[in-house]
């Protein structure tokens, strides 16, 4: 992984006082997209620090999407798809779980913090879920700290 | 007839305990009553076996035990065979006999091999053996067996006979076989001479160690 | 360089009460690229769009971002608008800063940074927006109907009715399918032939529709809208042009085989029509029995055919129709009741199947509607039924419930007392499942007027007792064993996929499920399409089903069809994949992760004409641009259009944090 | 073919005869038995019904000795093959259990060792069932024939090894491979309530009645059975069901290595005939299979 160099000068060693984290999610349109916009539309509360990219099916992931995000500085990553059964396009999401479970794997090999990374199943009528797996999910990335950290804690160690 | 039904975790915990002891996950009975139709001593049944195992899913724990099904049963596998969702259902009667017997609910027949003993539970047994009822004579005979196992190493079949029909009260009934079947040369009348008489022993008294310390676990 | 326009909407107050917009819009306006950026109260409102569609001209935009609702509310409104002045719906993107932002983010200054990004991240991804255009794909407008039961022949005439040709293909020698074979049907008891006969002949009558009986599906090449089908006419022995139907040979034939359609109750020639309604009511010859073809001698039939139709040497014929639209209606099996050994095996031949026993008291069966037993032909005075039977049976490997059984069983029992009003009718069931209008009616009727006793519990055995039938079962609610002596057992058993229905569904390119039960898209919103576009489904090939739904479902498939043939040509989204030639190493790996074979192969020629290298190759007729084959690529030789990776990588590389 | 044999309790007494039929038939097809030794009881029902450590210890601490000297077992009685199989079904599934197991019969058994019922050594196409047809010298052909397997040669379906549990067929191939006249009935694998014979008489006379009415019914001259539980319980209660059912029935209940051995043309005294309690003599000598002064 490259570092943005700012970054590293930045976060030297400890968290800014001011530090928010940054969390990606990945939502394919068919379901966490449109349980996302209910969330809205309830007018369900939660952190505003997540970001949402919108992919056609949580097949369309890439993992290369999730190492690129931690490399321009995001803190946490959420991937988001249909129920199992329910995919719009029959098996994507299956792919998605299968695909997204070795890699969480390889990163935990690499002894990368898995409070970063996140995997859900969201429905068009789940705005509810929608609100409280981001809250989940931002307050787990919250314990893990700036990932600056983890890159100068790197360096430090080099 | 009116049940009360137990609190959901009471409800629970007995269902939980034979589903721990028989491996089974006794949720999956949907009462079609194919056990009960097939199970051969189903007649002779205070309550039929898919009865008892409604009784298990309800947790009226009481009910499960107290009825005479659970010691008629004959282990045949019917029911297992046969169930469409799969139980085994004798192991859980096997379970249930055993939680029975645990609990102590109801007194083993004691037994001994002295002669002395004998008259006296010979005496004993017309007095009160002959209300006995099923459930007692399964355990009798259990226990018996058990205990010849334990004694000899082998069964020895005239005295498992003959201290039954003596324990169980029902006197004459099968020990009249007993002429008949030594015309024949069937049964010894000397037990046979196991050597290793005293690992048996150790096997019995080991178990008997290792299950008292797991129950007080519990 | 880039000429982007940003939009940002207050949607009233909705968006401008928790964010920023003034200031998002002027954040905007210094992003590299955006040469113009305005704010406005309602964006989807007239003058709304026309700002966007004025800037368009006048700044002579080449993207457009709107920065208001969720895509998934106005896209389509914003794609349109900016059509209108000729500008490429597809190099517009929207920012959600009001589901996704003002309305869940009570901090306005939080929201007002967030917004600023959400923003950033589109233009950056609209900068790397091409123009794409939507896929036109002509339609050939005649549809293939496959199986002729009840389902696939209402399917046939619906679609025929709206205008178009249909072909109707059919394995057996003649349409009809289980439902020919039934008596009365519930639950109006009316007869079953009577009502059938009509549409079977309407069929061939019809102009519009032609039918291929004993006819099989060898291949279905194409997609939506272009699809050739590869059909099997299969050898009939007969020249039908000749034949005239007079039926000498078949009363004459010496072959003696178990007739399928009388379900093995009586015997039927080689050469056979199998039943007298048959459509078409032209005969084949069984070359598996015929003797002719088996040993070689006989030839009977040739010699007594006054018409001279019989050819022993007709081959195997295939042809070739090009159809738009597929309806698949292959029906259902039963299970051969010899699965359950502990029900008899097969062994007693009074133990039968639920279908036998419409046969037994069909007019047109084998005992003319009589209720003959089949060991000695007397009439059964005790009857048992026994529900559920390979049902619901996590045991055999099928857990589900075949819907239909309840219903027929207690027609069953009806039917019974009809013929033998002094007979008693028993019924062993586990649950009686009668949903349906005038269902549960008719079930009760069976019981009250028509005095079928019911027994809640199942049968765990049936034995011999001095010749006669013993029925072990158990009744729950008294919970205790009964035993009925027996004099015929009619067993309901399972519904089934028919055998070998996967790797025809293979052929086809449409799912199945546990029980090889065909897929349908989705189960409430999508309950007769497939996950391949243009092909459906009818009938009992989805799941059990009784009549009137077979035929409701059969009506849908044939709408959908006519939906799809009513316009002129067919426009898909240009959200599909596309392969970089170049780099496609031609491993095919993404081939296996398309869920809708979607990816074909393609060999790429030099000049001579020789195929220099094979590499994937996307048709855009079957390609839903889920992107899974994208995400699989290890060359990353596939794209998929509007998702591509340098777009979501413009947006990732655009989370950074806001500077200001 | 060599194996360790365990007889158990029965085989050493009520049931005899199957041990001396078993061994004259072994013998006569090439089958080396070596009992072994100082065996002792499998522990039967009333062990598994009573204690599960137990009824995994008896059974193993006989396995332990046949595995150490690499031969499999074979269990005549239907109840020892059947606890000594589950005994080694169990262990092998659970690591943790076979060591608890292990300590307590203080002894080493791996699970290696596989059980067999008799029926098996010859239906499981070792070539014994060819032997035996080939070494036929009685023609048994008039002798009309049921096969009883009862519960434990049929379930559980795992432990028995059956095809098809409610329609076994070893038996009644191995009879047929013997020349008998082998026919179809219901009442195969129906319990006959041996297990309650002692404990609850009257219910095990019904089943028993159940069973020998049937196998009448369906033209049976004789049963073969192939455990000495179902044997002892249809033998001695068929006296009994005059006074209780009222029906005087007259079948023998042969161990089916009995009949093998008659096929083999074997001394009748070395298949213990005599002790059958139904005495199956007078039918032998009706269809002429063995001579009057036998
Ligand atoms: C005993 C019984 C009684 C019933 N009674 C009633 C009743 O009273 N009322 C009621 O509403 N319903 C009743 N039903 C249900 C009824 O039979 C079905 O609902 C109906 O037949 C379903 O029609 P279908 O066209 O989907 O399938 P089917 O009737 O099975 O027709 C399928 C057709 O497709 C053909 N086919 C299969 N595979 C291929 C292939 N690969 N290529 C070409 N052709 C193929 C078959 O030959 C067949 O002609 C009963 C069912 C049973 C079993
Ligand atoms: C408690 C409950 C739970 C359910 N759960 C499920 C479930 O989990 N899954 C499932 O598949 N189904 C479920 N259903 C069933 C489901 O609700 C219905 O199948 C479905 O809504 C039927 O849709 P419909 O369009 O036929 O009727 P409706 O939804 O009733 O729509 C009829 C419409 O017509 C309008 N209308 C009525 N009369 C007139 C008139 N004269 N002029 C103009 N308009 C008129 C009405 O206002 C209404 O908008 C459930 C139903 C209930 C009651
Ligand atoms: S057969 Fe199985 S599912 Fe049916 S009642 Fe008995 S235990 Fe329950
Ligand atoms: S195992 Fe017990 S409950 Fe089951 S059928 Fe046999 S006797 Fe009945
Ligand atoms: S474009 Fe969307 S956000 Fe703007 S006014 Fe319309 S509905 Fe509201
Ligand atoms: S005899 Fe000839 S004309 Fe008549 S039905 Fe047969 S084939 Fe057709
Ligand atoms: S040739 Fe074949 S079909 Fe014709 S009559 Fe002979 S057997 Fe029948
Ligand atoms: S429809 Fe009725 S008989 Fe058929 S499987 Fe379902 S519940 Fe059983
Ligand atoms: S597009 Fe990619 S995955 Fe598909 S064949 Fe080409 S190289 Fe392989
Ligand atoms: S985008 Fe999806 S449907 Fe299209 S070719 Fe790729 S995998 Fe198949």
């Amino acid at each position: 992984m490259s570092l943005p160099s700012e970054v590293i000068e930045e976060n030297k060693n400890e968290i800014k006082k001011d530090w928010q984290p940054k969390v990606i999610a990945f939502l394919c349109n068919w379901c966490s997209y449109a349980g996302a916009d209910l969330a809205g539309t309830s007018r369900l509360r939660y952190d505003s620090h997540i970001e949402i990219i919108r992919v056609p099916c949580s097949g369309r992931m890439d993992p290369l999407f999730i190492l690129k995000c931690l490399e321009k500085g995001a803190d946490g990553i959420l991937v988001s798809g249909c129920h199992p059964g329910d995919c719009h396009y029959a098996t994507g999401n299956y792919y998605a779980r299968r695909k997204f479970a070795t890699f969480r794997k390889l990163l935990e090999f690499c002894g990368f913090d898995l409070r970063r990374i996140h995997f859900s199943w969201v429905s068009a009528a789940e705005g509810a879920k929608w609100s409280k797996v981001v809250n989940e999910v931002i307050s787990q990335v919250r314990e893990a700290g700036p990932i600056a950290n983890m890159y100068s804690r790197r360096e430090n160690q080099l | 007839m009116k049940y009360e039904l137990p609190r959901e975790n009471d409800q629970q915990h007995f269902m939980s305990i034979i589903e721990k002891m028989s491996g089974q996950n006794i949720r999956l009975c949907y009462q079609c009553g194919k056990c009960s139709a097939g199970c051969p001593i189903c007649h002779e049944m205070e309550d039929s076996p898919n009865q008892i195992i409604r009784y298990i899913q309800l947790g009226l724990k009481e009910q499960a035990l107290s009825k005479n099904t659970i010691w008629l049963c004959a282990s045949c596998q019917t029911c297992s065979t046969r169930c469409p969702q799969q139980l085994d259902l004798a192991k859980i009667m096997d379970s249930l006999r055993i939680l029975h017997q645990q609990e102590s609910l109801q007194q083993n027949i004691p037994f001994s091999t002295s002669a002395k003993d004998f008259g006296h539970r010979f005496y004993n047994s017309l007095l009160n053996g002959l209300q006995m009822d099923v459930r007692s004579n399964v355990n009798a005979f259990s226990d018996l067996f058990l205990k010849m196992v334990r004694h000899y190493g082998r069964q020895f079949e005239t005295g498992l006979i003959y201290n039954y029909n003596v324990n169980s009260g029902f006197l004459f009934s099968n020990v009249l076989k007993g002429p008949m079947m030594l015309m024949k040369a069937k049964i010894n009348l000397i037990p046979e001479d196991v050597k290793r008489r005293e690992k048996v022993e150790k096997i019995f008294s080991k178990i008997e160690q290792l299950e008292k310390s797991e129950k007080e676990k519990r | 360089m880039a000429r982007i326009g940003v939009f940002v909407c207050w949607c009233g107050s909705n968006i401008a009460e928790n964010v920023d917009v003034v200031e998002v819009a002027r954040y905007a306006a210094t992003l590299p690229g955006v040469v113009h950026s305005v704010d406005y109260k309602y964006m989807c409102s007239d003058p709304g769009q026309k700002l966007i569609t004025d800037a368009i001209r006048t700044q002579h935009l080449d993207g457009v971002v709107v920065a208001a609702c969720s895509p998934r509310m106005h896209e389509v409104t914003y794609r349109r608008t900016v059509a209108t002045v000729g500008f490429n719906p597809y190099l517009f993107e929207m920012a959600n800063l009001r589901e996704h932002c003002s309305w869940v983010h009570e901090n306005k200054a939080e929201a007002t940074i967030k917004a600023k990004n959400l923003v950033r991240m589109m233009v950056e991804k609209v900068k790397q927006n091409q123009p794409l255009y939507q896929i036109q794909i002509p339609v050939t407008k005649r549809a293939l109907v496959i199986g002729g039961g009840i389902a696939g022949i209402q399917a046939a005439l619906d679609v025929a009715a709206g205008g178009y040709e249909v072909i109707l293909l059919e394995k057996d020698p003649s349409i009809g399918g289980h439902m020919a074979q039934l008596d009365e049907t519930f639950p109006t008891l009316d007869c079953s032939q009577c009502i059938m006969t009509p549409r079977m002949v309407e069929i061939v009558q019809n102009p519009n529709i032609t039918l291929y009986s004993y006819s099989e599906l060898d291949a279905l090449e194409g997609y939506i809208g272009n699809f050739t089908a590869k059909i099997r006419k299969k050898a009939r022995s007969v020249d039908i042009t000749k034949c005239t139907g007079c039926g000498v040979c078949q009363q004459k034939c010496p072959a003696k085989v178990p007739s399928e359609f009388d379900e093995g109750l009586s015997t039927r020639g080689a050469i056979y029509v199998p039943f007298p309604q048959a459509v078409p009511n032209k005969p084949v010859i069984d070359r598996e029995h015929c003797i002719k073809f088996t040993k070689g001698k006989c030839g009977l039939c040739e010699k007594i055919c006054p018409a001279g139709a019989i050819d022993y040497n007709q081959q195997d014929e295939i042809v070739e129709e090009k159809v738009g639209a597929v309806i698949v209606a292959t029906g259902y099996d039963l299970l051969p009741k010899d699965t359950y050994a502990e029900y008899g095996y097969g062994q007693y031949p009074d133990v039968i199947t639920s279908l036998q026993f419409e046969r037994l008291v069909s007019a047109s069966g084998p005992t003319n509607g009589e209720l003959k037993r089949p060991s000695d032909g007397k009439i059964p005075q005790k009857i048992v039924f026994i529900q559920c039977v390979g049902s619901r049976d996590a045991s055999q490997g099928r857990s589900y419930c075949s819907k239909i059984c309840c219903m027929y069983t207690a027609k069953h029992t009806m039917l019974y007392r009809h013929k033998v009003p002094k007979g008693e009718a028993y019924v062993f069931y586990m649950d009686i499942r009668a949903g349906g209008k005038n269902y549960d009616e008719f079930v009760r009727r069976a019981i009250e007027e028509d005095k079928a006793v019911y027994i809640r519990g199942r049968v765990s055995k049936i034995y011999l007792q001095n010749g006669r039938m013993v029925v072990r079962g158990a009744d729950t609610l008294i919970g205790g064993q009964v035993e009925i002596k027996a004099d015929m057992v009619v067993l309901a058993t399972a519904i089934t996929a028919p055998k070998g229905i996967d790797k025809f569904a293979q052929k086809l390119g449409v799912g199945y499920d546990l029980h090889h039960f065909l897929s349908e898209a989705h189960p409430k919103l999508r309950p007769v399409e497939t996950n391949s576009a243009g092909i459906y489904l009818a009938g009992a090939c989805q799941a059990p089903k009784d009549i009137p739904e077979a035929v409701a479902q059969a009506g849908a498939a044939a709408g959908k069809v006519l939906g799809l043939f009513g316009g002129k040509n067919l426009c898909r989204e240009p959200i599909v994949a596309k392969v970089n030639e170049s780099t496609c190493i031609g491993c095919f790996i993404c081939q296996k992760a398309c869920a809708y074979g979607a990816i074909e192969m393609k060999g790429l020629k030099d000049r001579k004409g020789n195929v220099i290298k094979v590499v994937a190759s996307v048709n855009t007729g079957k390609c839903q641009g889920c992107g899974a084959c994208t995400a699989t690529c290890r060359s990353n030789s596939i794209e998929l259009e509007g998702y591509n990776d340098q777009q979501i990588y413009a947006q990732i590389n655009a989370i950074g944090f806001t500077n200001d | 073919m060599k194996y360790a044999y365990f007889p158990g309790c029965s085989l050493h007494s009520t049931a005899k005869e199957f041990d001396l039929s078993t061994r004259a038939v072994c013998k006569n097809l090439d089958i080396e038995l070596v009992e072994i030794p100082d065996w002792i009881c499998c522990g039967s029902t009333p062990a598994h019904t009573t204690s599960e450590l137990l009824s995994l210890a008896l059974p193993l601490a006989n396995c332990t000795w046949a595995e150490n000297n690499h031969l499999d077992v074979v269990a005549p009685c239907a109840s020892c093959f059947s606890r000594l199989k589950i005994a080694t079904l169990e262990v092998q599934k659970d690591a943790d259990l076979r060591k608890k197991i292990n300590t307590i019969i203080e002894g080493n058994f791996e699970g290696n060792t596989k059980i067999f019922h008799l029926l098996h050594l010859f239906s499981n196409g070792n070539g014994s069932a060819e032997k035996l047809k080939e070494k036929t010298k009685r023609d048994l052909s008039t002798l009309k024939v049921v096969a009883y397997y009862g519960c434990l040669l049929a379930r559980p379906k795992e432990v028995a090894g059956v095809v098809d549990v409610e329609n076994p067929q070893s038996m009644d191939r191995i009879l047929n491979k013997a020349g008998l006249d082998v026919l179809d009935w219901s009442h195969k694998t129906e319990c006959c309530g041996a297990s309650l014979s002692i404990t609850d008489k009257k219910v095990s006379l019904r089943l028993v009645h159940e069973i020998i009415q049937t196998a009448a019914d369906a033209g049976a001259d004789c049963i073969a059975v192939a455990c000495p539980l179902c044997q002892s319980n249809l033998d001695l209660q068929q006296s009994e069901l005059k006074n209780n059912h009222g029906h005087k029935y007259h079948l023998p209940i042969f161990y089916f290595t009995q009949l093998m051995g008659l096929a083999l043309g074997l001394e009748t005294n070395k298949l213990g005939l005599k002790r059958l309690i139904v005495d199956p003599r007078p039918l032998l000598k009706n269809k002429n299979i063995i001579g009057i002064e036998e």
